[in-house]
C-alpha cells in the first residue's frame, strides 16, 4: 500500500514540477527553488508531516522534502534554546542530503570524466 | 568595393582554394559524413578537456585545408577565426599553433561568414596573399559555457538545438582553383526582444530575413540568381519563420531553395531537437557539402547566411534580450577564374 | 476492495483474539510459576499484564489494525498499525492513543510509549515471538526495550 | 512578467513575437507530465523500497531510514551521472528526475565533473554548487523564515 502511494504522490510532486517547467516556462533552478520554499511553508502549516506518514518515499525523496526537513531542525532547537535555536538548528535533521551530495560529488569527480 | 550600405562587391574574385573540415562522432553519424576530412570517434579527442579538444580540431582543420592545397603554412598572411567559448581561447591557442598573424573574431554562430567576408575583403585589397578562415565549435565546451553541465539531467525543451562538434576551415587565395567569393552582406544586429536561450532559431530568423534582403537590394539582383540559399543554423522554427518573413515582403523563394545547415548536417532522427547550432554548423557545412556540390557542378551561386546569436549565459540571466546579427557572403562556381 | 478490507480486518481480529487467549491463558499461570516460564537463564520474564491490557483496549478502537505491546516492570512499549488512509491523520491518533494510554496506566509507576512506526511493530512483533516461545531472558528483554525506546527517542 | 515586458518593446518587435509564437513548436505538456508522473514516481517508489530494507535490516525507523535512503539514492546518482546516463533520463522525463532528491546530487555531481579540468580547489570547489546553491539557499531562508514565524507565535500566541 505504502508502495503505490509513494509512486502516486511522488509522481504527481513531479507533475507539479513539469507543469513549473513547460507552463511557466521556469529553468530547473527556478523550479526547484519554488518547491524547496513551498516544503518549508507546507511544514510550517502543518500539512507536509501528514503527507509524510501517509506517502512514506513518495514525500521523502521529491526535494520538497528538503525544505520540510529544514524547518523540522530548526523548530526542534528552537524548542530547546529559543530563537537562536531556529538558526543553529537547520541542519540537524538534513545533513544527509547535502553531505551526500558534497561527497559523492567529489569522489564522482575523481573517478569520473563528462561524457559530453 | 562597396555597394549601398552594407555589402561589399569584391571585383577581384578571390578564391576558396581548399577546405579542411572536421568533426566528432555525432557528425559521423548525420547526414553528410562524407563532407569531413576526418571524424573524431571520441568527443576528448585524446585531450585534457574540451576546450583543447576544440584548440585541436581547428589546428586540424587548418592543417586539412592547407595540405589539400600546395600552400605552406609560412605563405599564410593572416588566420582569422573565432569561438564561443570564454574569450574564444581555443582559437586563439590554435592560432599560437598556427603561427600566423591572426584576428580574432567574436560573432558566435555567425562567425564562419564574418571570417570569410574578411578574408575576402583583405584578399581582394590586396592586403593579402593566402588567408585561413575558419571556426571552431564543440558541444561538450558550449554546453558548458552557455547552459548546464554535460552531464546534468535538464529537459531540453523541442526549440532547443545541438552544437555541432567539428571545425571547418577554408584557404581563401588571390587566384587559383576553386569556387569565387563575390560579394558579401555584413549584418546588422537586429533585436526582437526575444529572451528564451532555447529558441535560438527563432530569435535569429528576422536578422537572417534582414540581411538577405538587404544583400538582395544593395547587389541589385533578384532571389532567383541564387540556385540555394543557405542559412547557418536557424534549424526548423527559424527556418519556417524566416521563409514566411521572406514571402511576406514579397521574396518568393520556394521552399526547396532556402535549406539551412542545421537541418543538413544531421540526421532527422538524430536526438538533436530543432536542428544543429554552432559556428561549425555552418562552416563545415559549407565548406564540406556545398561547395563540393559546387566543385562537382551542380551548384553555381549560393547565399550563404550564417546567423548568430550573440549572448551570454550573464546577459540571458540579467533578463537581457537575445542580440542576433547574420552575415552573408556569396560563393559562385569558378573554373573558368584563374 | 472493501470485501478484501474485511477479510483482514476479520482475520487481525481471529489473530487478536487467539493471541488474546493464549496470553490470557499464560496469565494466571505466569504470577504463579514465573520460573516456568524462564528457565533459560534462571531469571524471570516479567509478567505481561500491562501489555495485554493495552492490546485489550487498543484492539477495540476502530482505526487501529493492529496492535503489539511488551512491558518490562518500568516500561510498556506499544504499537499500533493504523488503515493506510487513516496515515494522513496518524499523529493526531498517536497523540490521542498516547494521553488515553497514559491516563489508563497511571498508577502502575510505568512508561507508557505508543508508537506507529513500522520498525516497533517489526521490534515488537519479534519479541512478542520470543516471548511466546520462551527463548528470550528478561536481561534480553530489557535491552531489547531499552533499545526499542531509544530508536523511538530518535525520531521528532 | 512576460507579457509586461512585452509592452515596453517597439510594436514591430511585439508583432514579430506573436508571429513567431504561432510558429514555435509547443511543448508536449502532457506527454511530458506522464513521462515526469511514471519516472518520478518510480524514483519515489525505489526510495520507499530502500527505505523498507533499511527499516527491516537495520536500526532505522520510519523517520530515521530518510537519511540513509537519501544518500543511497545519491549514491545511485553519482554512478549514473558518472556513465552518461542521467542526462538521458533527464531528457526523456524532465521534472521526473529533476523533482527526486536524485536531481539534486545530480546537479551537485554533474557540475563537480565538469569542472573537474579547472582543478579541484576552484574548478571542482568552485563550481560544485552553482546549481544546486539555489535550493540550499532558498531552502534554507524559507525555512528559517517559516521556523521563526512558528517559534515567535508558538512562544508569544499563548498556545
Amino acid at each position: 500500500m505504502i508502495f503505490f502511494w509513494a509512486f502516486v504522490i511522488g509522481g504527481l510532486i513531479c507533475v507539479i514540477g513539469q507543469i513549473m517547467f513547460d507552463v511557466f516556462k521556469l529553468s530547473p533552478g527556478h523550479t526547484l527553488s519554488i518547491l524547496v520554499v513551498s516544503g518549508a511553508i507546507l511544514d510550517g502549516l502543518g500539512l507536509y508531516e501528514p503527507l509524510i506518514d501517509f506517502a512514506g518515499a513518495g514525500a521523502t525523496v521529491p526535494i520538497t522534502s528538503f525544505g520540510n526537513s529544514l524547518v523540522h531542525g530548526a523548530m526542534q532547537e528552537a524548542e530547546k534554546h529559543g530563537i537562536i535555536g531556529v538558526i543553529t538548528g537547520m541542519f540537524e535533521v538534513t545533513s544527509s542530503g547535502i553531505s551526500a551530495a558534497i561527497i559523492f560529488g567529489f569522489i564522482g569527480a575523481l573517478i569520473f570524466k563528462p561524457k559530453g | 568595393m562597396l555597394t549601398g550600405h552594407r555589402t561589399w562587391i569584391f571585383e577581384n574574385n578571390p578564391v576558396i582554394i581548399s577546405t579542411g573540415t572536421v568533426g566528432g562522432p555525432f557528425e559521423a553519424n548525420g547526414n553528410i559524413p562524407h563532407a569531413f576530412n576526418i571524424l573524431h570517434d571520441d568527443m576528448w579527442l585524446e585531450q585534457a578537456s574540451f576546450e583543447k579538444a576544440q584548440q585541436m580540431m581547428m589546428e586540424e582543420a587548418c592543417q586539412y585545408a592547407l595540405k589539400n592545397s600546395s600552400i605552406q603554412k609560412e605563405q599564410v598572411s593572416f588566420f582569422i577565426s573565432g569561438d564561443l567559448i570564454n574569450q574564444i581561447t581555443p582559437t586563439s591557442f590554435a592560432a599560437k599553433t598556427i603561427g600566423s598573424p591572426y584576428f580574432g573574431l567574436f560573432s558566435a554562430c555567425a562567425t564562419s561568414m564574418e571570417s570569410l567576408a574578411l578574408a575576402a575583403f583583405m584578399i581582394n585589397a590586396n592586403g593579402a596573399d593566402y588567408i585561413l578562415s575558419g571556426t571552431s565549435s564543440h558541444n561538450a565546451a558550449a554546453e558548458k559555457q552557455f547552459r548546464y553541465p554535460t552531464e546534468y539531467g535538464g529537459q531540453k525543451p523541442p526549440t532547443a538545438q545541438w552544437t555541432v562538434t567539428g571545425a571547418g576551415c577554408a584557404l581563401v587565395a588571390k587566384t587559383g582553383q576553386g569556387p569565387r567569393i563575390t560579394s558579401a552582406t555584413i549584418g546588422k544586429i537586429v533585436d526582437m526582444g526575444m529572451t528564451d536561450p532555447f529558441n535560438m532559431g527563432g530569435a535569429m530568423a528576422p536578422a537572417a530575413v534582414d540581411t538577405i534582403m538587404t544583400h538582395l537590394k544593395e547587389r541589385k539582383v533578384d532571389i532567383s540568381y541564387y540556385d540555394l540559399i543557405i542559412t547557418g543554423d536557424l534549424a526548423h522554427i527559424g527556418r519556417e519563420v524566416a521563409l514566411d518573413l521572406l514571402h511576406k515582403n514579397d521574396i518568393n523563394i520556394p521552399e526547396e531553395k532556402f535549406v539551412d545547415c542545421g537541418l543538413t548536417v544531421y540526421r532527422e532522427d538524430q536526438p538533436v531537437l530543432a536542428g544543429g547550432s554552432g559556428p561549425a554548423c555552418s562552416a563545415v557545412v559549407t565548406y564540406g557539402h556545398f561547395l563540393d556540390l559546387m566543385k562537382k557542378g551542380k551548384l553555381e551561386k549560393i547565399l550563404v547566411v550564417a546567423t548568430g546569436a550573440l549572448h551570454s549565459p550573464l546577459s540571458v540571466n540579467q533578463k537581457d534580450p537575445i542580440p542576433c546579427i547574420a552575415h552573408a557572403v556569396s560563393i559562385e562556381a569558378g573554373s573558368d577564374v584563374t | 476492495m472493501k470485501k478484501y478490507r474485511i477479510t483482514i480486518i476479520y482475520g487481525i481480529f481471529t489473530l487478536l483474539v487467539l493471541i488474546g487467549c493464549t496470553n490470557e491463558e499464560a496469565n494466571p499461570s505466569v504470577s504463579q510459576e514465573q520460573v516456568n516460564v524462564s528457565q533459560i537463564s534462571s531469571k524471570q520474564i516479567y509478567d505481561q499484564k500491562f501489555a495485554n491490557e493495552a492490546k485489550q483496549l487498543l484492539s477495540q478502537k476502530e482505526n487501529v489494525q493492529k496492535v503489539f505491546a511488551v512491558n518490562s516492570n518500568e516500561l510498556l512499549i506499544i504499537a499500533i498499525e493504523v488503515p493506510h488512509h487513516e496515515r494522513f491523520q496518524l499523529s493526531e491518533i498517536n497523540k490521542k492513543l498516547s494521553k488515553e494510554m497514559d491516563k489508563n496506566f497511571k498508577g502502575d509507576n510505568l512508561t507508557v510509549e505508543l508508537a506507529t512506526d513500522k520498525k516497533i511493530i517489526l521490534e515488537l512483533e519479534e519479541l512478542e515471538r520470543q516471548l511466546q516461545n520462551n527463548t528470550i531472558s528478561q536481561k534480553e528483554l530489557n535491552k531489547k526495550l531499552k533499545h526499542i525506546s531509544k530508536l523511538l527517542k530518535e525520531q521528532t | 512578467m512576460a507579457d509586461k515586458k512585452k509592452k515596453n518593446l517597439p510594436p514591430n518587435a511585439q508583432a514579430y513575437q506573436d508571429f513567431q509564437d504561432k510558429r514555435e513548436v509547443k511543448r508536449p505538456i502532457l506527454k511530458n507530465c506522464i513521462k515526469a508522473f511514471l519516472v518520478g514516481g518510480f524514483i519515489c517508489f525505489i526510495g520507499q523500497l530502500i527505505s523498507t530494507f533499511y527499516i527491516y535490516y537495520f536500526d532505522f525507523t520510519e523517520q530515521t531510514a530518510g537519511n540513509p535512503t537519501t544518500a543511497t539514492l545519491i549514491f545511485i546518482t553519482m554512478l549514473l551521472t558518472g556513465f552518461g546516463v542521467y542526462d538521458r533520463i533527464g531528457q526523456f522525463a524532465g521534472a521526473g528526475s529533476a523533482v527526486p532528491v536524485t536531481g539534486f546530487g545530480n546537479a551537485v555531481i554533474s557540475a563537480a565533473i565538469e569542472h573537474r579540468t579547472e582543478g579541484f580547489v576552484l574548478g571542482v570547489g568552485g563550481n560544485m554548487f552553482k546549481l544546486a546553491g539555489s535550493v540550499i539557499l532558498f531552502g534554507v531562508f524559507s525555512a528559517f523564515v517559516v521556523a521563526l514565524i512558528k517559534t515567535i507565535i508558538l512562544t508569544w500566541g499563548g498556545l
